[in-house]
């Protein structure tokens, strides 16, 4: 139920505790972290830039969200990105599903991760030897949220 | 009218945002690009294969036929690659 | 790569942190936590003891382990499994798969706990308002197992 | 041959695991279940339903037509439950 973009870093341990804390009712956690790798397509990458559209970033984000909620029973769920630049080994994002079992945390996870790469409206700007360019989408994103249907 | 450019969108046309005045024609998203291309050779560039760009309009996916009306926001950019 | 059976909690935002702490190569990293729920079958629980096979769990969750990463192209991979007794909203278990990308990631995670559940010789014994008894193997676990196929 | 029972069926035998010399003829884990079968009643009660029970011949699981050999570690014990 929340949704968060910033450019400071995020605490995985600390996030996952105040999610889970006081509700009982959680038998499975979920969790996805995305990292900044040091190789891209076959080149290094120094660092990258993430880019995003304010307002609209978080409207999707709730939007993915809330369609988590209405497909599985979610007890809690957590979408933090951050944008601004980063290096590699630095985290991008932070998705957390818990529900009273863990098939609808594992599901729920991996819906939102795919939807969020697909819907929100984050780009990256990536540093390698050959200058910056920008990442460009990958087909298979696209065919990680078709599998979810509309 | 507010347009947002994003990623090379924005780098191509020089500016993040602008607010803009098209003529009373221009009542869709692909009238839009079609006079905002006539505003510079960045725009040109940047418009030049719109298969390649995505579309919101209030913040919310749009297709090139959806209508725009004066104090819309309307944002322009490449596919998404975030998470 | 590691395997873990301990009486003690386990810190999940320690334990990511050093499974990925150094390998720039990691994309992506799939994580699930399982949690002691305070109800279960309709009856409250106010406790549960796990009990284990000493030898045979830490040889089994090895060869699930072993498994998954032959399966998928894991740079780093844990299992920690607590026993003893444990109250509402401890921890019972963590996996965690770290990958070049996320699919890999989630989906050895995902295989890993299902497998997990229905291969490694943990039982567990609930405290009710009825008494003490042992929870029931599910056949939904069973189920999710054999999507896998051998 | 050192024998182990866990859960439910250590706690209707009576002990978690134990020293047995079962006679020549037996030479599979049924033909074992069944000898232990008539050790005593604790022993009758937990392999009452033997479709309820797995069973571990030297910590890998095995069908009940395996082979048990002296020195072998057998284990008896319910579906797991464990994650």
């Amino acid at each position: 139920m929340t949704v968060r973009v910033q450019e400071q870093d995020f605490d995985v341990g600390a996030e996952l505790a105040a999610l889970t804390a006081g509700n009982h009712g959680i038998g499975g956690l979920g969790v996805f972290v995305g990292l900044v790798r040091d190789i891209a397509d076959g080149s290094s990458v120094a660092g990258m830039t993430l880019e995003h559209y304010p307002g609209m970033t978080e409207r999707q984000l709730e939007a993915i969200e809330a369609e988590a909620r209405a497909r599985w029973p979610l007890e809690a769920s957590l979408i933090v990105h951050r944008v601004g630049r980063l290096e590699p080994g630095d985290n991008i994002v932070l998705v957390a599903c818990a529900s009273a079992h863990r098939q609808a945390a594992l599901d729920a996870t991996a819906f939102l991760i795919d939807w969020l790469k697909t819907k929100a409206p984050f780009w990256k700007l990536e540093e390698t030897p050959q200058g910056e360019h920008w990442v460009d989408a990958r087909e298979s994103d696209d065919a990680a949220a078709a599998r979810w249907g509309r | 009218m507010k347009v947002l450019y994003f990623a090379w969108v924005r780098q191509r046309i020089g500016v993040g945002h602008e607010t803009v005045s098209p003529p009373d024609g221009v009542a869709t998203v692909a009238a839009l690009v079609d006079w905002l291309r006539t505003r510079g050779p960045g725009y040109a560039e940047a418009f030049k294969d719109t298969r390649a760009i995505r579309c919101a309009v209030n913040q919310e996916y749009v297709e090139p036929d959806h209508p725009v009306i004066a104090g819309d926001e309307v944002a322009f950019f490449p596919p998404v690659t975030g998470g």
